[in-house]
């Protein structure tokens, strides 16, 4: 890290599903918050529900980075690694940084969980992590000696453990804990478990306090964010796409229902807004990803706005019936959170791979928008203009998303809602017709067809898939009238490609040399690009994916080398030659793990020697 | 066509302007000329009712009707009909599906709309067949079915669809013949006055690839000895003369009765017994009669009240972002 | 890990080297364990055995098994599983599917494969929620079940699975609790015995996210009287001392009488009667008891016999091209 | 036409559903082969299944082009029509050439039917069709006076009109009819009515002999095909594709499980497989598109060969299963009958437009072969290709083809087993191993893992659409280890690449400019570059579409101008510039309808123009 101004620590937490490592990350990110610190955070949940205590497969962690201005991803390896059990500890010890700092419970520590590891040996005693800091901390006994007037069942006090461990790191970074006394004492119910954690939580802070010279527990400064004035909150990135889409209400007070079927990462989504009532939403929990597209199409054919959302495999169940809503022009908008593939893949990991399935994976000429991400906070915005594409040009609309962006917090200013950028939303004033016509009668700068609502008297029509008579909405198969209705479904995203906002350069220093990005990638390239010093590249981050931004093939075309990096085998990069019929450089990672700073670096500074 | 002003609409004033396009002789015909005397029986507001189709000869329905009508994709009717009950309650709501549309590739939301008892009305024309692809063999054809994709017989049991419909959990279940207008009249009000989802089986001829299926128990011939017309609380009657009367063995199995003699015997209907209308269903009709008109109905709470009231119908009373703010929140001057 | 030679399986013997996954204290594991021990006690050859599943945390069935096994996609298992029956009739082919995977997205193919009657069995783990999705309820969740979906209860009216398997036209229909050994094993051993389809509930909790929902009818506190365990031939008798029996009222609703005083009144269970079958599946279990066993099993003919009868086994003949030329042709010299 | 070499006639049939326009167009199709004629037939279906009599939306019409040696589409307008009532004379007089020649039955021509068809005066009166030689025949009289003392009623004598017509025709283009007779002999079991269709065809072909002079008939010469020696039959695409597969079976001696669901244009090859037994393939009609593949996917992992087949709407649905497939690397052969979209779009008219929903529509990374049919008798040889690449590389195969191909008919000549084009099926010998890793051991020249099939002893595995290990198959969420199985996935296709055929030009002139194309279009546009003199273009056909054929690029680096005709928005167009960064000319038509040759010429000779 360059300056003082920018000193991070990246720090994570690694322990059993059942240690509460989630709950202590998301706490700990409160007290960045509170104190201003700038933050990024990533969970790295297991792929099992809750594998059995102390097996290498139900490790849980969660990484965050706190401090600095530019920060805008969770950071590669840790600075700090909190590992519960000896599972924790092999499985994360790959994400620590060479000479990191390591704590350990070292009470869990037993031939039986160290032979569940993997370990033949134990390794804080074997000499095989010289490379580390270590720092061996007897929580168990601990927390067991701060609760041992506590009516509190063993497994009770056991479970207070991370709230020790949230006290001795709060302590480290010099972070006050009252307001963690307060969350504790709403969340518990139970007097006696609050008690109990408020208890675990002091002690580990105290712990700090006392054994900070004997034990070597260093205490860690981070600088403070460069925010803008106004109220922030730490925005996980499903609760802003279930915030936004609640905006959208606001904004363009048509009420939404949202109909989707659970599924990894996107479930967070139906959650959250299943949690608020009175903002105009509903949710509505279908049997399978084809009746949740189905019913939100139902819903927006009787005149409100149908949402629908998944990931990869359901998104592919869904796609004969977005081509129902194109064919019909009815408003929708299809959230994708993607996730490992193909197939079930990686449910748990996150991936940039549905890009082609979003751009071309429909029956037929389907011309569908798509827009996408760049970060938690994004969904928000990205919720609010796909509401208002899908409305104004009466069309579906794809909106990308992934589970890094899902499961992310950022620190977010929470705009009033005059500041949101907004679409113009055109009505039709329909001129005297048949009432089977006058939903077919276009606006002629959006060239969609009026939105009719049944319960309209005198405006009945009907519709479907069939091809219709570009007049009458009629049925037709006249060869000349389905060329007319193919372009103009093509026109239709050529009228939007004129309402889009002027693409823009995330960074001009004038390079020949550009990166060329889209999506949850936004973060890591722009820390990279803020941190490393004498990068040479521009950097451009897609919004707008379909159709692209209309300055766009000239904005790249005085590029030497544009390379393109992304989490699938190069989906962008073909699209952009597609395009542009220009050639990209294509960088592909495909892990089910974020780019990290380093990556992105060592092929920026790669570029020089590329032809 | 401005009808608005009309105090009374006949049915004639129910058609749309659209040509009808089934094969000269299909049921088809006489299924949309019973729904324009019903609808204008019931004076329904056209522009409150909303016919949603899937994919089949049966599905091109709402392109004849002056109403709103929405053809949608195949077998997914009962599900976009959901989204358009739930975004507006006030709507009347039929689907219309065909045994491939509701049985082949629909089966589920057919059974999931009628499990959450949406207050839709569901009518399945079954011809046993395909049409439109041509006449393939469907999930209601008969074992040994010939078609062009059996040509030597089809080998799959079918499913019974009103049996379907019970084993859902629907709360209205009945069957009518295409041209009985009368029975079918009444079945259609019948469901439109249910609160909850209905499930109307309507035997339906297919002129060209399955002439006559139903022949025995709906043709001139067959005669009334081979229907059983079921009205609730009355005797379980049936022949010209109503000299039949069906009742029920020991072991729980129909058997037929001189209803002249042994009236006592003969079983009275009631529609909300389930145990009687799943023996109505498995009646062997070699054997017995078919049973015509609501066979059972039972109301029980409708899915889109319970979201209506639970939810309160879309309505926004508050600001996300003043939800947002009065969240965990720091400022920064 | 040569068992070919073999002469006796232990129930070890099926389990694959993968370490099981559940959350402890999972019903999951028991009935990997009833189910090892029926396959040795039956002596399936491991080779001539498939396991297929769908997605949930029951579909990670197959891996424990060490015999074939496809962990396919969600809900279309009973579909992949008739492509590898008709394939190769030998195999003995399960279904492992949940109430999620069989009954919400995958009721359809559900339906379909029990109205074929192709012989496979169909175990379906009903916890009543969708476990590996972290806890949304599912089509059997009950009334007002709350949820991450659902915070403040659902409004979905569940479906009964085995009532749906009856309504599907299933010829054999069981139904037992995980814990339950000797219950579960002879439903397991039963279906297995069965010619054609066979579904089978199998309650099973999520300690994790529906922890207890069958307490009332499983748990230790229960006690005799919440079990009706059927035995075909015999009175419907429960409670500790058997002193209960099953009854019938004239209107063919189920009574309690005292099967001390009253043995002759009691219902004698019959497999084959489906109106019996149905009562003890709607058997309100409040008052009642829930039934386990056997519920209801009628042989009838399987697809795939008559598909391999009638079609010949993949056989073939003769040479396409012959075909051809035996057409209408005509040659170039 | 340039020679008499060339010398073919287009010949056009419309009427009633009900009035046997198929049946005769098929039988007359019978006698130009026999007469060793070329020929090539495209049947224009009417969407509805049997609309009312006399109204247009019912009318049904066959087309075909005989005679010449180059002949590969059913032609542009038609030299002749027949028309068998008002409303097939509106609906096809547009396809008709100036100055054409026009037999109308002229009994039909009733004040009733001309206002069914929208005539408001008779065209055969009002001089309106003045530019076309008109011959009106009192067909309907003709056969009532040629059948006036058989037992038929009415309107069983009215239907064999189409025989009287067959005669006519037959007698026009000097056609021997004695086949004509011995078939419908074989054809009607009931005596009384193939005597009755007897005696019209012979009543139609007197006609001609009569009424030459007085009608001004006209005979019609054209000259015989070029074909080299062999036997030959009229194929009809879909059928060609059904033998194609059962030839697979012979080549390969895997059975094969052919799962569908009825759709429009597929449904024709599940008719066809379904009334052959004996030939290895068996038919399975499942309840939907889902279960289709998915009990195909079933069949494969049993150890013969699953295919599925449908069209645009059905291959939706069915692309979730696709991934399964791909992920548990079984073989798989998906056929799709493109049709018109989007959504249900125009089912019974023809487009190329489903070809990004074939190489990109799946989520996740998740390559799969994409090869395209070019005729009727080429859905013959794709499939067996289609079915051989499936199983040597443990892969799904999507095999495109249309509704143009599916029901047009050309000569063929029937081949013998030997000549068809195989590849090398490869088996792994594999080494000693657990008998789950044994299943995923992979052959080194494709890449292909062990097809092992359960009922095998000591080989028992586990597999499914998870991410699995590289080795052991078993479930495997580690980072690199999906890397290396998605690296894996493309490296399949490399190979495959290797193994494709070197690409050929279809015509090399040694122009600057290339006609490249794919699929149906085939036909067309040989026969404009073979029959239009002095057409400055080579041409590339592509029947391997994804990979591409290794020598592809480099084959068209050396073309200025790369014009890309195609039945939908310029699919390919865009394809080829992603895969190659280098420019095309797309030309698009979206009507429904084939190209027409003066279509191809035209924008030919307008490439000059084009910079
Ligand atoms: C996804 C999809 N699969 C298949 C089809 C083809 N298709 C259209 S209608 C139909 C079956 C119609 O049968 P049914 O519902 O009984 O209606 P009917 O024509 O008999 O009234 C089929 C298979 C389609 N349109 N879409
Ligand atoms: C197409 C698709 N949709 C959704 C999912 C997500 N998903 C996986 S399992 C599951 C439900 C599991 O519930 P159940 O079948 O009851 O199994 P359980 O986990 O309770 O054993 C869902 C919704 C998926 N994997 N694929
Ligand atoms: S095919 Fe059958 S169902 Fe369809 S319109 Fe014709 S007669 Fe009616
Ligand atoms: S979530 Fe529930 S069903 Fe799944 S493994 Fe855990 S306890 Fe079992
Ligand atoms: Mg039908
Ligand atoms: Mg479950």
């Amino acid at each position: 890290m360059s300056s003082d101004q920018e000193k991070s620590v990246i720090i994570r937490f690694a322990g059993d599903s059942g240690d509460g490592v989630q709950l202590l990350g998301s706490q700990f990110l409160k007290t960045s918050a509170e104190s201003k610190e700038n933050f990024l955070t990533f969970p790295d949940f297991p792929a099992e529900i809750r594998a059995p205590a102390g097996t290498t497969f139900g490790v849980s962690a969660y990484q965050l980075q706190v401090g600095g201005i530019h920060i805008a991803s969770p950071g590669d390896k840790a600075d700090v690694l909190v590992a519960f059990n000896p599972a924790a500890l092999i499985t994360n010890l790959q994400y620590v940084k060479e000479s990191g700092l390591i704590l350990v419970n070292e009470d869990t520590f037993t031939e039986r969980n160290l032979s569940k590891a993997g370990y033949d040996k134990n390794p804080l005693v074997d000499g095989s992590l010289g490379l580390f800091q270590m720092i061996r901390l007897p929580i168990s006994s601990q927390v067991g000696e701060a609760l041992k007037d506590s009516d509190l069942s063993k497994s009770e006090i056991e479970r207070t453990k991370n709230f020790w461990a949230l006290g001795l790191i709060s302590w480290m970074f010099d972070r006050n804990i009252d307001s963690l006394t307060e969350w504790i004492n709403n969340k518990f119910k139970n007097n006696n478990i609050s008690n109990a954690n408020i208890k675990t939580l002091e002690a580990g802070y105290s712990y700090g306090d006392i054994h900070e010279i004997e034990q070597k527990i260093p205490k860690l400064y981070t600088s403070k964010g460069a925010f803008d004035a106004g109220t922030y909150t730490a925005i996980k990135g499903s609760d802003a796409m279930a915030y936004g889409l609640a905006a959208a209400v606001e904004i363009t007070n048509i009420p939404i229902l949202f109909c989707s079927y659970p599924i990894t990462p996107a479930s967070p989504v139906l959650h959250s807004l299943a949690k608020h009532k009175d903002l105009g939403v509903e949710t509505f929990q279908a049997e399978d990803e084809i009746a949740a597209i189905c019913s939100a199409i139902g819903a927006s054919y009787a005149g409100i706005l149908g949402v629908t959302s998944s990931s990869g495999p359901g998104i592919a169940l869904k796609t004969e019936a977005m081509g129902l809503a194109l064919s019909a022009e009815l408003p929708l908008v299809i959230i994708n959170s993607q996730r490992g593939g193909p197939s079930t893949g990686l449910p748990t990991k996150t991936e940039q791979s549905d890009l082609n399935q979003a751009i071309y994976g429909r029956n037929g000429d389907a011309p569908i928008p798509v827009i996408a991400s760049s970060s938690p906070s994004d969904n928000f915005y990205t919720a609010i203009e796909a509401v208002q594409i899908a409305i104004k040009y009466m069309t579906p609309v794809l909106l990308l998303t992934d589970g890094y962006i899902a499961n992310a917090s950022e620190p977010w200013m929470i705009p009033s809602i005059n500041d949101i950028p907004k679409l113009d939303l055109v009505t039709n004033t329909s001129t005297e017709h048949t009432s089977q016509a006058k939903a077919f009668e276009r606006n002629s700068e959006t060239l969609a067809r009026t939105w009719i609502k049944p319960g309209t008297p005198n405006e009945m029509y009907r519709t479907g898939g069939l091809e219709k008579d570009v007049l009458t909405g009629n049925i037709s198969y006249d060869p000349a009238n389905h060329q007319a209705m193919t372009d103009l479904r093509f026109k239709k995203i050529a009228c939007l490609q004129q309402d889009l906002p002027e693409q823009k350069l995330s960074r001009n220093n004038g390079s020949k040399n550009l990166i060329l990005s889209w999506g949850s990638t936004y973060g890591v390239i722009q820390e990279t690009l803020n941190t490393c010093e004498n990068l040479n590249a521009d950097h451009l981050h897609l919004r707008h994916i379909y159709p692209l931004p209309a300055n766009f093939t000239e904005l790249v075309q005085c590029y030497e080398k544009i390379l393109v990096p992304e989490l699938n085998q190069g989906q962008l990069a073909k699209y952009i030659q597609a395009e542009t019929s220009r050639e990209v450089i294509s960088f592909s990672k495909v892990t089910g793990q974020p780019f990290t700073v380093d990556e992105i670096k060592e092929r920026i500074v790669g570029l020089e020697g590329t032809k | 066509m401005n009808n608005q002003d009309k105090t009374n609409l006949s049915p004639k004033d129910y058609a749309s302007s659209q040509e009808v396009r089934w094969c000269p002789g299909c049921g088809d015909y006489a299924i949309l000329k019973t729904m324009t005397q019903t609808l204008s029986k019931l004076q329904l507001k056209k522009e409150d009712t909303v016919f949603v189709s899937g994919i089949g000869c049966a599905a091109r329905f709402p392109y004849y009707l002056d109403t709103y009508g929405f053809h949608t994709i195949h077998g997914r009717a009962p599900a976009v009909a959901t989204g358009v009950k739930l975004a507006n309650p006030n709507l009347s709501v039929w689907v219309i599906t065909g045994d491939g549309d509701g049985l082949s590739i629909g089966g589920n939301h057919l059974m999931h709309a009628l499990r959450r008892n949406i207050d839709i009305n569901i009518l399945l024309f079954n011809n046993e067949i395909y049409g439109l692809t041509k006449g393939q063999f469907s999930p209601t054809s008969r074992l040994n079915t010939r078609s062009p994709s059996s040509p030597e017989g089809s080998l799959d049991s079918p499913v019974p669809p009103c049996k379907f419909a019970l084993g859902s959990g629907a709360s209205f279940i009945a069957r009518a013949i295409d041209k009985d207008k009368k029975g079918l009249g009444m079945v259609l009000e019948r469901s439109y006055e249910h609160k909850g989802a209905t499930f109307t089986e309507i035997l339906q001829n297919c002129i060209v690839y399955n002439d006559g299926v139903f022949n025995d128990h709906t043709g001139k011939e067959a005669g009334l000895d081979k229907q059983l017309h079921l009205v609730h609380g009355q005797p379980m009657l049936f022949g010209e003369d109503k000299q039949f009367g069906l009742a029920l063995d020991l072991d729980l199995s129909p058997i037929i009765v001189d209803a002249k003699k042994e009236l006592s015997k003969v079983l009275i209907h009631d529609e909300t017994n389930e145990m009687l209308a799943l023996m109505l269903m498995n009646l062997n009709t070699n054997q017995f009669p078919m049973a015509f008109g609501v066979i059972y109905a039972k109301p029980k709470n409708t899915f889109e009240n319970d979201f209506h009231q639970k939810q309160n119908r879309f309505k926004r009373d508050k600001s996300v972002l003043d939800i947002l703010k009065n969240g965990t929140t720091w400022k920064v001057d």
